[in-house]
């Protein structure tokens, strides 16, 4: 069965990969790019761990045909350090002990990026509603909604 | 439509290890010429920490700053035996491993730093700071990069330690349940607030005050993490959690994380913990275990707390709307008690 | 929000220490937010085949035949692996302690004993192509009678779940259906307590949904081994195992894991590394066996139910003076960890109090569906749960006010616990009297004065008279756990002695004419 | 065998390739068909896609609106003119599911998913739909009715009246889980007014039936009166006349019965 030829940006950079029909762009990103920065949580949309930006909008990579972002901008995790430097919300997510397993923070924090980038000072209310599509089994939110509001405000005090 | 409040209690103890003991756990420690360490281990660190606090229980035995260790879980060919993370027995188990492997490793550490200062190593401190000097004379010194080199390239001293921790296996009597089931306890208590919707059954948490005794909180942010972690998991467990809705008929099991209920973040509520240190005389530095316990005194805690609400008892966990709704009509209606 | 209370028990406790204490950053941390951390599936191998398992659709089923050829041709398809592959296929997990016998196959041979049971594993090129494989594989079933409810499954003529314990019991001490505990005379303090009541218990089974599924990859390594990167939360439990299941050294393997996306217990069970394991030992190539989600939610085990029946005697001072409990664990069609749970549960009665006479019966009961495995707090949770509502009514029944309720019955030091040994370094007391404070909860000031250091001991350290019942056998050997170890495959344990006649489920009729109350709280009857 | 990917530019050869094939379906946002793939569902080998700039077209500025299938939950938050569509649009998914999901999907999404259907229901919806012999409009209650036979055709767009005003229509999930949880029912009600008295009152359920479905007995309660505590009451115990809904992960059927009334009570009435 012919592959198809795909090429887009990954993280600021021109790819082109051969994929299957029906490949998925987690598994394309995971797989066929090496970037193991989205992680398979169940591939049914419920857990968000697979989050990515496609063109600044923040999707599921796992319910996303990976020839669908052909000519577009995909970003993760990998890609949202300045350089050496983390990113603030990678800091804040850090100063909050905003993780335990680690599992779900890929997602997390492309989830955060997407609501800062639009919205640099969300309400709470708003920070949970931006984090709703995001499971975490481990840290009961709390930590992680501090952090996202502490990279908002700029500071890295606790909130 | 009303909305009632209710205040409930409970409090738990729980046993730290594995029960009956007989869980072993090993760890090696060992010192590169740098005079840094790495902890080999085959435990697992699945989000509590484990490679954390027993770095810093190896740095604080070692007497050298936590930059100093590295630790290594989890290789089957690197890694001693371990029985595995589970049953709160990680920071008690594998910290009183990494201990005893830590002290070994300090022994030989002493005596090296000893031969270089001429002096003797009883009389030997360390800094905490990656240096070692004589006792009551902090400019008769050396750094323990110094000694691991003096160690490796002219004493011929691995500085390295092996370290066990078991607690030997109990009898079960069959007839009475004599047994000796753990060596140390940790306690909480919590108290739970909820509201009530008495013509949904819908109960929403309003707040948590708790207190845990947890022996030491060896790292306080990661006993943070666990407490805070796992009394929502508690709430989960109380008003959500079911792979099988109608227990025990199996019908209806859920298959995604839309129909496998768990709170979201808007439905967490304020938690104000206190943390209460009883050493365990066995515990590394007297730590118990907070891993586990600490979801359970919030199940009965919610329960209480809708009785106190309502009247209505749900013995019967999850404590759905529906179970609610049902006991609420059964009784003809609420009946709020007395306000906590 | 934490605070440490640095103040209470600062006599027993030396702060003097440079890094213990501290709040310091996550080892692992950096490499958590940057994504980097290296859980078992970000190991990415040239030419990985991809496994997965058909299960069964029937809770209880004989299976007549199991047809895999066209499967076996169909394309991408590598290996059909098949219950007469592995060579050895019963096992139990507990079996490296010695506790227990091997009652569960990795592929089901003649019969299958829950819903979605493994019957045969695909090992294909592609996910997809196993997936279609798998709807190639023709099973024939003879539906059998299941039961779901352990107190069904313990009456007389219920179907039997698994063939090595037909009683759908697990045997305790190679005779006994349960694990007792006995302190005291339960009964006589509940005849001549001023209040009983009696009340049932409901724990659901709970999934434990760690974000990261159940999963392993391995793949021949040089020199004839194998690596092995698992998501397992015991690693070496899952090594002996896999030794155990496919008969070779231990050392055959390399396995890596340590870093694990959340466990609570449902990493425990070496559920997928067999399997895939001998995947990639009959293809020689790397085979990747992953959970979906759904997989994980429903055939994954969960934390065990478990029904509670706590019956208590408690005088008008609000002293409990008699505590009665029957627990049974719903282990599923296996034994897992569930025998070893109701163990625990035995210790844990009648939970932090001092009660002068405890009686238990914790049993572990097979029924037909997934089975259950630890979580955290396993043994002790739905207990708990049980104990504390429990605890509540009596504070009810009695007119006191709950935490001061279980200030008066808590556990203090010196106190004899009824599994027998001393209650020392307890801090119950103390707990409830700073949560009291935490919650701006009242409390009297001589509840406020009592510790958990003081007033225990003396005629509460006593081990009270306690019958001997008259089922009891005169032998009683210890408890069959010793070693870390696998016994040859030929030593295969003889039958076990009938196990004792189960208890009548039921709680029996009330007997004296103290003031009781139905198991409905709060109905009032003379 | 691997899965065959189609692109069409006009939506009449993809409708025409998903009529021809019954393996074929369509794929929207993803949700429900990149999910079906993930999890081994092998009934399907060709995803059918269009790039027919139509089917993501919003048409809100007239008093019919039109949106095109392909049209995402994120859009309608986007559009100041469908703020009335924004409390629907809102209770699907997360963020991500609402950058993907879409209005075509959601008619096709079973229980306990399709909010946002049981909205479009309430307003009377149209559904355009382009079959292997040509397109036709379907009233969305007939086409929900004969759901389970709409794989094989595409569907274009759906249009519906806007409301006379913000007032008129009210929409509430109810859900477990906050902010985005499964539902236990749905409701949505358009309460035209002519004077004070209601006039084709519309009032639509999600959970109470295999596919959401108009509440007959609460819209004749509501009809010609005026939106008071007599109307309101009528109406909420009338409100699980003609439902049948099921037990799921969720709720069971008797929950659902008990608390459909209480509900829609607190919707009409404004109650949080």
């Amino acid at each position: 069965m012919a592959k198809t030829a795909l090429q887009f940006q990954h993280n600021g950079r021109d790819v082109a990969i051969f994929v299957d029909g029906g490949t998925n762009l987690l598994v394309a990103l995971r797989e066929l790019i090496g970037d193991m920065t989205p992680k398979f949580g169940c591939g049914q949309g419920g857990c968000g761990t697979c989050s990515v930006l496609i063109d600044g909008e923040l999707h599921l990579s796992c319910l996303t045909l990976a020839e669908m972002v052909a000519g577009r901008s995909v970003e993760t995790l990998d890609g949202i350090k300045d350089g050496p430097n983390l990113h603030p919300l990678q800091r804040a997510f850090a100063d909050n002990f905003a993780a335990q397993c680690g599992y779900c923070t890929p997602g997390m924090l492309m989830a955060a990026k997407a609501l800062l980038d639009r919205n640099p000072q969300p309400s709470r209310a708003e920070v949970v509603e931006a984090i709703s599509g995001n499971i975490c089994r481990c840290t009961g939110y709390e930590p992680i909604i501090n952090a996202v509001l502490a990279a908002a405000s700029g500071g890295r005090a606790r909130a | 439509m009303t909305r009632h409040r209710g205040r409930g209690i409970a409090s738990v103890n729980y046993p730290i290890g594995m029960n009956l003991g007989g869980d072993p756990s090993q760890a090696l420690v060992h010192s590169n010429p740098s005079g840094k360490f790495t902890v080999a281990l085959s435990s697992i660190d699945l989000g509590q920490g484990m490679k954390s606090v027993t770095r810093q229980i190896c740095a604080e035995t070692l007497g050298v700053p936590v930059e100093d260790v590295y630790v290594d879980t989890a290789d089957s060919d690197t890694g001693p035996h371990c029985m595995g993370s589970f049953a709160s027995r990680g920071t008690h188990r594998v910290g009183n491993a990494v201990m005893a492997a830590a002290r070994e490793a300090r022994g030989v550490m002493m005596e090296a730093a000893a031969e270089e200062l001429e002096v003797n190593a009883a009389d030997l401190e360390t800094d905490g700071r990656g240096n070692i000097h004589v006792k009551g004379a902090p400019h008769r010194s050396i750094s323990t990069k110094d000694v691991a080199i003096a160690a490796q390239f002219k004493q011929g001293k691995t500085i390295s330690g092996r370290g066990i921790f078991l607690v030997p296996l109990s009898d079960v009597d069959p007839e009475t349940g004599e047994m000796s089931p753990a060596t140390c306890y940790a306690h909480a208590c919590l108290v739970a607030e909820v509201e009530v919707d008495d013509e949904t059954g819908e109960v929403d948490m309003v707040r948590m005050d708790s207190a845990y005794e947890l022996g030491r909180a060896l790292n306080p942010r990661l006993v943070e993490q666990q407490l805070v972690g796992g009394a929502w998991m508690g709430v989960s467990h109380a008003l959500y959690e079911t792979p099988e809705p109608y227990y025990p008929e199996p019908v209806h099991g859920p298959r995604d994380f839309v129909e496998y209920l768990m709170p979201g973040p808007g439905d967490i509520c304020p938690h104000d913990i206190a943390v209460l240190e009883r050493p365990a005389p066995d515990g590394p530095f007297g730590a118990k275990g907070p891993g586990e316990m600490c979801a359970n005194p919030v199940l009965p805690a919610v329960a209480n707390a809708i009785f106190n609400a309502v009247g209505v008892r749900i013995d019967d966990l999850p404590i759905t709307p529906e179970k609610v709704l049902r006991a609420i009509k059964a009784q003809g209606g609420a009946r709020p008690q007395p306000r906590r | 929000m934490l605070e440490l209370r640095k103040d209470l028990f600062a006599d027993e406790r030396d702060d003097n220490l440079k890094e213990i204490g501290k709040g310091t950053q996550r080892q692992d941390m950096l490499g958590h937010v940057t994504g980097t951390s290296p859980y078992f599936d970000d190991h990415k191998l040239q030419g990985m085949l991809h496994l997965k398992v058909v299960r069964s659709a029937h809770s209880h089923a004989r299976l007549r035949r199991i047809d895999t050829s066209e499967a076996e041709r169909s394309q991408g398809v590598r290996r059909v692996i098949r219950a007469t592959d592995v060579p050895r296929n019963l096992n139990t997990l507990l079996s490296l302690i010695n506790f227990g016998k091997d009652d569960e196959p990795s592929l089901a041979v003649d019969k299958v004993r829950y819903k979605g049971e493994p019957i045969v594993a695909i090992v294909a090129d592609s996910p997809r192509e196993a997936f279609e494989a798998i709807a190639k594989v023709k099973i024939d079933y003879e539906p059998l009678p299941a039961v779901f409810d352990v107190e069904e499954a313990l009456k007389p003529g219920a179907p039997v779940v698994n063939e090595v314990y037909p009683k759908n019991t697990f045997t305790y001490h190679e005779t006994y259906d349960r694990q007792q505990l006995r302190f005291g005379d339960a009964d006589r303090a509940l005849a001549t307590a001023d209040h009983v009541l009696e009340q049932r218990y409901q724990m659901s089974p709970i999934e434990h949904a760690p974000t990261e599924t159940n999963g392993s990859i391995a793949a021949p390594d040089t020199n004839g081994r194998y690596i092995v990167y698992t998501s397992t939360q015991a690693l070496f439990f899952s090594v002996d195992t896999c030794a155990k299941i496919l008969d070779v050294p231990s050392n055959t393997f390399h396995f890596i894991g340590g870093t694990v996306g959340g466990g609570f217990g449902g990493k425990v069970d070496t559920l997928t590394e067999p399997l895939c394991i001998l995947g990639a030992m009959l293809t020689g190539r790397p085979v990747r066996y992953v959970f979906g989600r759904e997989e994980e939610m429903q055939y994954g085990p969960p934390r065990g139910a478990e029904r509670i029946y706590i019956k208590d005697g408690v005088m008008r001072d609000g002293r409990v003076v008699a505590r009665k409990v029957r627990a049974y664990f719903d282990s599923g069609a296996y034994t897992r960890l569930s025998s070893y749970a109701a163990v625990k549960c035995a210790a844990h009665l009648p939970g932090p109090y001092t009660i002068p006479n405890v009686h238990g019966d914790v049993y572990c009961v097979f029924t037909n569906r997934t089975p259950a495995t630890a979580m955290r707090g396993f043994g002790v949770t739905a207990m708990d749960f049980a104990i504390e509502c429990q605890m509540d009514k009596l504070a009810h029944l009695v007119g006191m006010d709950p935490m001061e309720f279980r200030i008066l019955n808590a556990y203090r030091d010196g106190d004899m616990k009824a599994h027998r040994r001393e209650a020392k370094n307890t801090a119950l007391i103390e707990c409830v009297q700073v949560a009291a404070e935490k919650a701006k909860w009242p409390l009297r000031e001589e509840f406020k004065r009592m510790s958990s250091r003081k007033d225990g001991g003396g005629i509460r350290a006593a081990v009270p008279s306690t019958p001997r019942e008259s089922h009891a056998p005169p032998v009683t050997p210890s408890q069959p756990r010793t070693t870390y170890d696998r016994a040859p495959a030929a030593s295969r344990e003889p039958p076990p002695p009938p196990p004792a006649p189960p208890s009548p489920p039921r709680p029996s009729a009330p007997s004296h004419g103290a003031t009781r109350f139905s198991s409905v709280f709060g109905t009032r009857r003379r | 065998m691997p899965v065959t990917v189609k692109t069409f530019t006009s939506t009449h050869d993809a409708a025409a390739a998903l009529s021809s094939d019954h393996s074929a379906r369509y794929l929207g946002g993803g949700t429900l068909v990149m999910r079906a793939l993930n999890e081994g569902d092998i009934s399907i080998s060709t995803v059918v896609r269009a790039s027919d700039q139509a089917m993501t077209r919003v048409d809100a500025s007239g008093s019919r609106i039109t949106l095109g299938a392909g049209v995402t939950f994120a859009r309608i938050l986007a559009e100041r003119d469908l703020a009335f569509l924004h409390a629907p649009a809102r209770s699907i998914g997360g963020p991500a599911v609402r950058n993907m999901g879409t209005v075509g999907g959601n008619l096709f999404a079973p229980v306990p998913y399709g909010d946002f259907t049981v909205a479009m229901l309430a307003l009377d919806a149209v559904v355009s739909v382009q079959g292997g012999l040509g397109g036709r409009e379907i009233a969305l209650e007939e086409f929900l009715q004969s759901r389970d036979r709409q794989a094989g055709t595409l569907v274009l767009a759906i249009s519906f009246a806007k409301p006379g005003s913000a007032d008129a229509f009210r929409y509430r999930k109810i859900a477990r889980i906050k902010p985005k949880g499964g539902a236990v029912i749905t409701l949505a009600a358009h309460l035209p007014v002519n004077g004070s008295r209601i006039v084709g009152a519309r009032v639509a359920l999600g959970s109470m039936a295999p596919t959401p479905i108009r509440a007959r007995a609460a819209e004749r309660a509501l009809e010609g009166r005026a939106l008071d505590a007599s109307a309101i009451n009528s109406a909420a115990s009338a409100a699980v006349e003609g439902t049948s809904p099921g037990d799921n992960a969720l709720a069971s059927a008797w929950y659902r019965r008990e608390i459909v009334g209480v509900h829609l009570r607190r919707l009409l009435s404004g109650q949080e």
